[in-house]
């Protein structure tokens, strides 16, 4: 019983499968810089075949935004103050998601992706129940569009069946396409090549998008900022989507807590 | 490449191309077999696309976009990275252009009082009617820019007749109070991404107003962009608006007093000796500070409704913190004081002498090769022209995109009948389209030629360049070419024959030019490189101007409203939402359903009040009320906002359409039906800020149909989601 | 006290066999009223598949609603059987004769009917298929065996089994019985069932194996089956309350809170039904009694300590979930009523010896408890989801549907349904133990007293 | 002692054992040992005293060490491990008084004297209470509002004292109930003093035995909910809340059950001397050992079961906290004390009570109890010693797992002492209180009769309402 110092647990677990990765793609949000403009919501949803958020399912609390913006208030005093914040699946390491599902049909690819296997998908909810992030939407109803709207469905993506559960994917056709291109032309990668729909619209650049191993990638760069963190670090999920706090001269003096 | 035998089972069902392209991509084997046998089909299935650069309309802004292109069918827009103004960025509703692209509801063909006829009828009749009408034709439509505003003016100078456009929350006050500044009849450019400080009066810069795509990428690099230096953002407006939402300093000023308030800042900076001297003397008519007396902020602090020391910070960081910037917009203008208001922001720029400089205001030069651009007409000059067509003084009226019947309803709705023959030209039948002789399918900007010199503009010459991108979807026709067919089977002599020649010429002219972005050996490399790049620009060709203050008046013109304060107790700031702005968007399924900036509402009219207003009046969330004018009154969803000043209401535009597809029609309340016709003193502009309302609860309740959950998303003290540091 | 009657073999056959041997009018009408609850259950069901999950009350992020709860509540129900036969057997506690087989029928039901729901709960019920069963779709994938949704089935199934195995050999010597009474196709199935029973030593020594051993070997399954459902919420480390040790413990525990209770019920119900004063007597009302009492402080004690340490860190989302569960509506008032009925009102009744031998109030706390162990399930699962961690801005609120409450109403009909039917083909007290319970009593004389007494079994 | 002949008569498969027969018999045995004295009783206690007297030296030289928390876990441990094995033991009489098992007469009076070993319990805390760090910005379970400002005022010492002192309390009530009509009989031997005084007139009228009926129950049942109760402050306060972030609303149970656990074993590893040096053969048989290991491989299964759902939760919440808080317990340096405790507990127990003739033998549950003894004190000293080595016990999350603490001399005296102590007291009270409960015993002749039964004889028990 007398051993050296205990290594204890690092907050992120260490990466699962570090020797098979070529990729570890990953989000960075500047929240500075975030006004919520909702440009990459509407962007996801002609992206990715997002079912019609119709008034009804509003009044079901049932609406679909694979990236979403939160708005949330601050009282201080008198004085009330809103934040924004893009909310998507944040592609965890050591996702809570995936172990509960019975069907294996969320799994985890070498690129540190959490993927939704449609076909797969029996719809239990159990892995909606089991994110912390709210992130995963199951299709409560079956999806419909008028036909002339079809005509806009991107064949890039499936459109989901009713009673199935989906979720953010980092738009993972267009990273097949970069990946494939860039095979063709005998090329690797280039930081850059890859950009999600959301990244793509974002008018405010607030979003960033590429691969953490490469350490000159922009959201390397990002990633050490002194603002980073990640949402929910205490329950060690491991999240791919890094945050850059919000800047805000005329906050109070924040409250000492210890979680970031 | 071999596939074997084992890729072909695996590739049964996806196409030649894909499995080829899978070859390209082998998925790793060992993904397959560890992960999943079963991958994301988004692994396996490809396609080709391709991707044309076109110009977008869905506002005013005119940025350049790329649309992705798929067996022939648009499937997304992305911006033009290539295009000066929007830097390759877009906004939700240039996202959902392709939504109204493919909108079940597009007229598929003309219909001529009702029953389907095709073009050539359609067209012999609006010729018909242009011989029957010379000289009382009346063309109404959006602002217009580029070649179809020429199309547009040589039509009715050759048919003779009136041109006007119509905007409902139109830019007159600004232009006016620009003109009289410098002279010049454009709208300036705010180099905000270089500005340190940024002073923006009632304009949603972030959201709907001006060119908010372009300069939500400037407050990008504005605030993280520059190391080292992160932008202050101030911003004074009556309403809790995204924008104020994202401002360090928002000063939730008086409606009406946003002049009173410019004025105090400046004698602040006069004050502090921060003001520039020239400048300043204008502003005092050289009297020095004692010209301002009047505004001083301890003075006028009451009826600003701010604070004088909070004033005073204001002015400090927006004088000390340079180069900054002061906007103006939005409901600040929309009274009947707005020019005093425009023309006061406008020389705080003057004072710090920020005008024609990096980080500060920046004219733009007039369009490229001098092609028109038509603004919107005054509201005034509206009611003047609703009353000739009353009077029968209009025998042909041609309306396109100015939906007269929303913004004006009482008038038009007397007014248009007088009209012998009305002609509607829009992809979908609008509130004016009701009770139009002739309706014709308006091609989709995404099948039409044109151009756009974009305003406010970058700060150089542009032209963007609009191509179809897909075949017409449904059997419409552009604007322009309806106006030229029409025009010259009546006859008419009109400059070219359709508006892929316009382009065409347009293009033969830049060209001769021999100088802007596209370089090219001859004319038809020139005219495919321009529209590969989406258009033309000469970033030397920089517009130039200043800012001259006039002196302020001695004692500040108070606003008028419409109602005693006593009997409605409430200012009524109708504002654009994000998504259907000012009602253009309300046809699309995508922007009707995005939830609302700051209230996260969709899909319904709602009011928005302060829980401590509501309390007294019973009134709680989700409450039907109806919110009572002078003019009138509607009826909409009570949302309690926690943050919009107490003695303001807030009403989103844009809904209460009749007609305008099966999203729109009849879908919550007209916010403009209740708007009292007060306008600008000097500029005639509908003042649409200047209505005071009450609310009346009435009785039925319901859930509010909006993103955000059943409590008050309040951020937990401990564990906020969203960490907050004081500086960068 | 009741005294107990001395009754010969032939009385005890006439009995407890006459349900079996003739039909009463009532149980027609109540198979048929019974019968079209369970329709009417049937195609709310029928609805859902046809419509989609969307025609429940079911939201983001409140993903589980009251066919969960009652899933819950069902295996919950299911406990009673082991409990009772399996636990007094080994303890050879002499009241448990009358009620096991009730105890047992009932287990097998209620776990029937549980198993239901989670497959009509899901999405694509078609499709549950590589779910359940761990069949290879020829694409070289198997259940996610670290899902506990995967420990479901299989500890259910397990159960199942088990339980009617149960049921079955501590059937066969009154399946004999039964044989030897009727005629014709009847008889033909009986003999069947009853496996050439003749009652010779060796038989009946083996079948009191069987039962010893069965009851031992499904004691940790019995343990299993809840602890695996509970663990559907305490793996979730994301809803706030879910995520607690406590958890198994609390479940198995309140499962035999119910459990007991349901069968209680039971008891009082087949007393009335089928007038077996004799056999069913208050005596051991009175003993289930002290039981019950012992059984749900114990479960008041998991239940203190899980709401205790829900509380323990102060986190903001903990307290506002507690502040839910206690002060907001409906909760507060669903709180209320649960601890009422399921602790405050029954258990102090019980205390009293008079209580505990008036089978009509027995009858009553009984289902009281039942209520309110399904409003325990109901404050577990929706409140921890309706505040799911820090993001206020996603909390949300859940109202069934009629189609979800005609489901659920339909399952205590089935459920009914089900053991009216078995009481109608076997007798639901168990003659071979009637009669052994009458050889063992006997009586000591202390002084002047008597003192019932039994001989204590081998 | 009077030698009697001990019957042959047996059963189908094992020896019916006779208890004495009739009433008078049992009181002339029993009391009658009152007079004469025990078998080198003298050496045992003087033995026991001297481990009392390291013990006191220990706590010397663990108070000269300062009053930083990181190094009392051992002490701690022992607090806990007397704490739960005294407070547990009486249990055992009340729940099984409570079924009305007849098995346990014999050994009810061993069970219910440990509670004495309480008063030394509390002495214990006393020292303590300067140690443990306070309640502001520790976890704790005192819900009243603003705990993290330190309400209620002297949380949590004072109130674990207060539940160290109810425990007590109760358990020398119910032992003092338990044993009146047999201090009576002592009384009437003329033994005075103490005696007479606590035996209160007893007369044994049928009032009399009534009242004592109805007080003896609510005794019962108040120490048990005062022991079960009290084990929630108890390990919340003196374990869980010294690894911040470390919510396991399971561990108060399990820390009482196991407590249950050893107290049991303790009672059946007294009742072996008891048979077989103190002399009481003819009253403690197998029968009791039988019953007793029933208990125990319950109680066992429950241990495990307890251990396994909060292990289980832990692992697959993978949450940072977790993972290092299973590091500390189970897989960092205190691996083989648990391992240890494993076997001891749990497998041990499990695989020889499976055996039936191992349950229903003498030696057999004993040494099983003795193994589970000593596994319960090595999981005191993990539970304890690895939480109290946590240095900064405030804050929600666990990031770093401190190094483990090595048993001193201080705590090598300290356990040692403490537990010698805890025995030395508990043979004085049983010198006092007499080992059996006459009455019990008097009451069974009646109730267990054998009988003929078919072609053999039987055990006839009477269930009297």
């Amino acid at each position: 019983m007398s051993e050296a110092r205990v290594p204890s647990q690092p907050a992120t677990p260490p990466d699962p499968q570090p020797a098979r990765r070529r990729h570890k793609w990953t989000m960075v949000v500047d929240l500075d810089r975030c006004t919520g403009c909702q440009a990459c919501v509407v962007a996801c949803q002609a992206e990715n075949n997002i079912p019609l958020n119709t008034e009804a399912i509003y009044l079901q609390y049932r609406v679909i935004e694979w990236i979403r913006i939160e708005r949330y208030w601050e009282k201080h005093g008198e004085e009330v103050r809103a934040r924004y914040i893009p909310l998507l699946c944040q592609q965890c390491d050591n996702a809570p998601c995936e172990p509960v599902c019975p069907v294996y049909a969320t799994y985890h690819n070498v690129e540190g992706l959490n993927v939704q296997v449609y076909n797969r998908c029996v719809g239990t909810r159990y892995c909606a129940n089991n994110c912390p992030y709210h992130a995963r939407f199951f299709n409560f109803w079956q999806p419909v569009w008028p036909s002339t709207l079809e005509n806009q469905l991107n064949p890039d993506v499936t459109v989901r069946w009713r009673g199935i559960m989906e979720k953010c994917t980092f738009c993972i056709q267009r990273i097949r396409r970069a990946q494939r291109e860039a095979a063709q032309e005998g090329r690797s990668l280039q930081d850059g090549d890859v950009v999600p729909a959301c990244v793509q619209a974002c008018p405010t650049d607030a979003l960033s998008f590429g691969d953490i191993l490469d350490p000159n990638s922009r959201v390397s760069r990002l990633a050490k900022d002194k603002r980073a963190y990640t949402v929910l670090k205490e329950l060690g999920t491991g999240p791919n989507v890094i945050y850059l706090a919000k800047v805000d001269p005329y906050a109070p003096a924040p409250k000492k807590h210890d979680h970031h | 490449m071999e596939i074997t035998r084992r890729d072909l089972l695996k590739l049964a069902g996806v196409g030649l191309l894909g499995a080829i392209a899978f070859q390209g991509c082998r998925i790793p084997e060992r993904e397959l077999r560890v992960e999943s046998p079963v991958a994301l089909p988004e692994d396996l299935v490809t396609g080709r696309d391709n991707w044309y650069a076109t110009l977008c309309q869905q506002c005013g802004a005119g940025c350049g976009i790329l649309v992705r292109v798929m067996e022939g069918r648009a499937k997304k827009v992305e911006g033009n990275p290539d295009h000066p103004l929007n830097r390759g960025k877009t906004c939700a509703r240039g996202q959902a252009a392709v939504q109204a692209l493919y909108h079940p509801d597009r007229l598929a063909t003309p219909l001529l009082r009702g029953q389907p006829v095709d073009w050539e009828a359609a067209v012999a009749e609006l010729a018909s009617q242009i011989r029957q009408n010379r000289g009382r034709v009346f063309l109404a439509t959006n602002p217009l820019r580029g070649h179809v505003a020429a199309v547009a003016q040589a039509f009715v100078q050759s048919a003779g007749g009136t041109l006007m456009a119509y905007e409902p929350l139109e830019d007159t006050v600004l232009r006016a109070a620009v003109k009289r500044l410098s002279g010049q009849d454009v709208l300036p450019d705010y180099d905000i991404a270089n500005a340190r400080t940024v002073f923006s009066f009632g304009a949603g810069w972030l959201e709907t107003w001006g060119s908010p795509v372009r300069w939500s990428w400037a407050y990008g690099v504005f605030r993280q962009g520059r190391p080292g230096e992160r932008g202050m953002f101030i911003h004074a407006d009556p309403r809790f608006s995204l924008t104020a939402a994202n401002a360090d300093l928002w000063l939730p000023v008086r409606p009406g007093a946003e002049g009173v308030l410019a004025l105090a800042v400046a004698y602040v900076l006069i004050e502090q000796g921060m003001a520039s001297r020239d400048a300043a003397d204008r502003l005092t008519a050289g009297r020095g500070l004692a010209a301002l007396a009047a505004y001083q902020p301890e003075v006028v602090a009451a009826r600003v409704g701010v604070p004088p020391q909070r004033i005073r910070e204001a002015a400090t960081l927006f004088g000390a913190r340079r180069p900054s910037v002061a906007m103006v917009g939005g409901s600040a203008l929309a009274h009947t004081n707005g020019l005093f208001t425009a023309m006061a922001v406008l020389s705080l720029n003057a004072l710090v002498d920020s005008v024609g400089r990096d980080g500060g205001v920046r004219f733009n030069p007039p369009p490229p090769l001098g092609l028109p651009s038509i603004p919107a007409a005054p509201f005034a000059r509206w009611r003047q022209a609703l009353e000739e067509m009353r009077a029968g003084r209009v025998g042909l009226l041609i309306v396109r995109g100015a939906n007269l019947s929303y913004g004006l309803p009482a008038e038009a709705a007397e007014a248009l009948p007088g009209v012998p023959f009305r002609v509607f030209i829009g992809p979908i039948a609008d509130d004016t389209a009701q009770g139009c002789d002739l309706l014709l399918p308006e091609a989709d900007p995404l099948e039409a030629w044109g151009t756009d010199a974009p305003e406010p503009g970058p700060g150089f010459a542009t032209l963007t360049f609009q191509q179809p991108v897909v075949r017409p979807f449904r059997q419409g026709m552009s604007f322009g070419d309806v106006l030229l067919e029409a025009g010259r089977a009546a006859g008419l002599t009109l400059p070219w024959a359709n508006m892929q020649e316009a382009v065409r010429d347009g293009a033969r002219r830049l060209f001769a030019l021999g100088r802007g972005s596209v370089r090219a050996g001859d004319e038809a490399a020139f005219f495919t490189g321009v529209l590969q790049r989406g258009g033309w620009w000469d970033t030397q060709e920089r517009g130039q101007g200043t800012l001259r203050p006039e002196p302020a008046p001695a004692t500040p013109p108070a606003p008028r409203f419409a109602g005693e304060e006593g009997e409605f107790p409430f200012h009524l700031i109708p504002f654009t939402p994000l998504g259907i702005y000012d009602g253009r968007g309300a046809p699309l399924p995508w922007l009707q359903g995005l939830p609302d900036g700051t209230t996260t509402v969709a899909w319904q009219t709602w009011v928005e009040i302060h829980p401590a207003q509501a309390e007294p009046l019973g009134i709680r969330e989700g409450d039907w009320v109806e919110v009572i004018s002078p003019r009138g009154s509607i009826r909409a969803l009570a949302y309690l906002h926690p943050a919009i000043p107490q003695g303001v209401v807030a009403v989103p535009v844009g809904f209460g359409h009749v007609g305008m597809g099966r999203w729109a029609h009849r879908r919550g309340s007209n916010v403009f039906s209740i708007l009292a016709p007060l306008t600008d003193t000097e500029t005639g502009a509908l003042a649409w800020a200047a209505t005071r309302v009450r609310l009346r609860r009435l009785g039925q309740r319901q859930r509010v149909p909006k993103f955000e959950g059943v409590v008050l998303p309040l951020q937990l003290e401990e564990r906020p989601i969203i960490p907050v540091v004081k500086e960068a | 006290m009741q005294e107990r009657r001395d009754l010969s073999d032939r009385q005890i056959n006439r009995d407890l066999l006459w349900p079996v041997l003739y039909t009463p009018l009532w149980f027609w009408v109540a198979v048929l009223a019974l019968g079209l609850v369970v329709s009417a259950g049937a195609g709310a069901a029928a609805w859902w598949m046809n419509k989609g999950p969307g025609v429940a009350g079911l939201n983001r992020p409140i993903m589980w609603g009251h066919l969960i709860v009652t899933f819950v509540f069902w295996v919950g129900i299911s406990h009673a059987g082991v409990m009772l036969s399996a636990i007094l057997r080994l303890t050879q506690a002499e009241w448990r004769r009358p009620m096991v087989r009730a105890a047992e029928v009932l287990t097998v039901f209620s776990l029937a009917t549980a198993a239901l729901f989670p497959l009509l709960h899901s999405g694509r019920p078609w499709r549950t298929l590589y779910w359940v069963f761990p069949y290879d779709f020829s694409r070289g994938i198997w259940p996610n065996v670290r899902s506990p949704l995967v420990w479901d089935p299989s500890a259910i199934f397990t159960y199942l089994t088990g339980s009617a195995l149960f049921v079955f050999v501590t059937l066969l010597p009154d399946l004999a019985a039964l044989r030897d009474r009727t005629t014709g196709i009847p008889h033909r199935i009986y003999s069947l069932l009853a496996l050439g029973w003749r009652g010779t030593p060796r038989q009946w020594r083996l079948q009191a194996l069987a039962g010893i051993l069965l009851s031992a070997l499904i004691l940790p399954v019995f343990v299993s089956v809840h602890s695996i459902v509970s663990w559907d919420f305490g793996m979730a480390v994301s809803v706030e309350g879910w995520h607690a040790t406590v958890f198994a413990p609390y479940f198995v525990i309140g499962a035999v809170h119910s459990g007991v209770a349901a069968v209680v019920t039971l008891m009082a119900l087949m007393r009335w039904l089928f007038r077996w004063e004799d056999y069913i007597r208050s005596e051991h009302f009175d003993a289930i009694g002290r039981l019950l009492i012992v059984v749900a402080t114990a479960w008041f004690f998991f239940f203190a300590l899980e709401f205790l340490f829900g509380l323990y860190l102060r986190e903001p989302q903990e307290v506002a979930l507690r502040q839910a569960q206690v002060f907001e509506w409906p909760y507060n008032l669903l709180m209320i009523l649960f601890l009422l009925t399921a602790y405050f009102i029954p258990v102090p009744l019980w205390l009293f010896r008079k209580v505990r031998r008036n089978v009509a109030l027995m009858f009553w706390t009984s289902v009281l408890v039942n209520v309110g162990m399904w409003l325990e399930r109901f404050l577990i699962i929706v409140p921890g989801l309706a505040r799911k961690q820090i993001f206020t801005f996603e909390w949300s609120v859940y109202r069934p549907s009629p189609i979800e409450i005609l489901m659920v109403t339909a399952s205590f009909a089935l459920v009914a349904l089900g053991i009216l039917v078995f009481a109608k083909v076997f007798p639901l007290v168990p003659v071979n133990e009637a009669k052994e319970g009458q050889v063992l009593k006997a009586e000591i004389r202390v002084g002047r007293r008597t003192v019932p007494a039994i001989v204590r079994e081998q | 002692m009077h030698p009697l002949p001990r019957s042959t008569t047996t059963t189908r498969d094992h020896p019916v054992e006779e208890y004495p027969t009739s009433p008078r018999e049992v009181a002339e045995d029993i009391v009658g040992r009152a007079e004469a004295p025990w078998p080198r009783w003298r050496w045992l206690v003087l033995a026991l005293g001297a481990l009392f007297l390291l013990g006191v030296v220990g706590l010397a030289l663990r108070v000269g060490q300062g009053g930083d928390h990181t190094r009392w876990g051992y002490y701690a441990a022992l607090l806990g491990f007397l704490y739960t094995v005294a407070g547990g033991a009486p249990i055992v009489s009340v729940a099984t008084r409570m079924a009305k098992a007849h098995w346990r007469r014999p050994l009810a009076r061993i069970a219910e004297v440990y509670a004495v070993v309480g008063v030394l319990t509390l002495l214990l805390f006393i020292p303590l209470m300067g140690v443990i760090p306070p309640a502001e910005g520790r976890n704790t379970i005192w819900i009243v509002g603003g705990v993290r400002q330190g309400w209620p005022p002297g949380a949590p010492v004072a109130y674990d004292l207060l539940t160290l002192v109810m425990v007590a309390l109760g358990g020398l009530a119910l032992l003092w109930i338990a044993a009146i009509p047999d201090l009576a009989a002592l009384r009437d031997r003329g033994r005075g003093g103490l005696t007479a005084l606590l035996s209160l007139g007893w007369r044994g009228t049928l009032r009399q035995w009534q009242v004592h009926r109805a007080a003896l129950g609510v005794a019962g049942g108040l120490y048990f909910i005062a022991y079960v109760g009290g084990c929630i402050p108890f390990a919340s306060d003196l374990v869980l809340s010294f690894v911040p972030g470390w919510k396991d609303s399971i561990f108060p149970a399990y820390y009482a059950l196991s407590g249950l656990q050893a107290g049991l074993a303790a009672v059946v590893v007294t009742a072996f001397f008891l048979r077989t040096v103190g002399g009481y053969r003819r009253y403690i048989h197998v029968d009791q050992f039988w019953g007793a290991a029933k208990l125990l491989l319950a109680l066992s299964l429950l241990w495990a079961y307890f251990h396994w759902s909060a292990f289980l939760t832990f692992w697959y919440g993978r949450t940072p906290t977790g993972q290092n808080l299973q590091v500390l317990l189970y897989f960092g340096p205190y691996r083989p004390l648990f391992i240890a405790s494993l076997f001891l507990n749990w497998l041990i127990p499990l695989f020889a009570f499976l055996i039936g003739p191992v349950r229903r033998s003498v030696l057999g549950p004993t040494l099983v109890s003795f193994s589970i003894l000593v596994g319960a004190l090595l999981d005191r000293i993990r539970l304890h010693v690895a939480t109290w080595s946590v240095p900064d016990p405030r804050g929600h999350t666990f990031e770093a797992v401190p190094p483990p603490v090595p048993l001193g001399v201080a705590d090598g005296l300290l356990l040692v002492g403490g537990i010698g102590g805890a025995l030395l007291l508990y043979v004085l009270a049983l010198r006092f209180f007499l080992p059996m409960s006459a009455w019990e015993m008097k009451e069974l002749t009646y109730l267990r009769v054998v009988r003929p039964f078919l072609k053999t004889r039987a055990v006839v028990l009477g269930k009297p309402e």
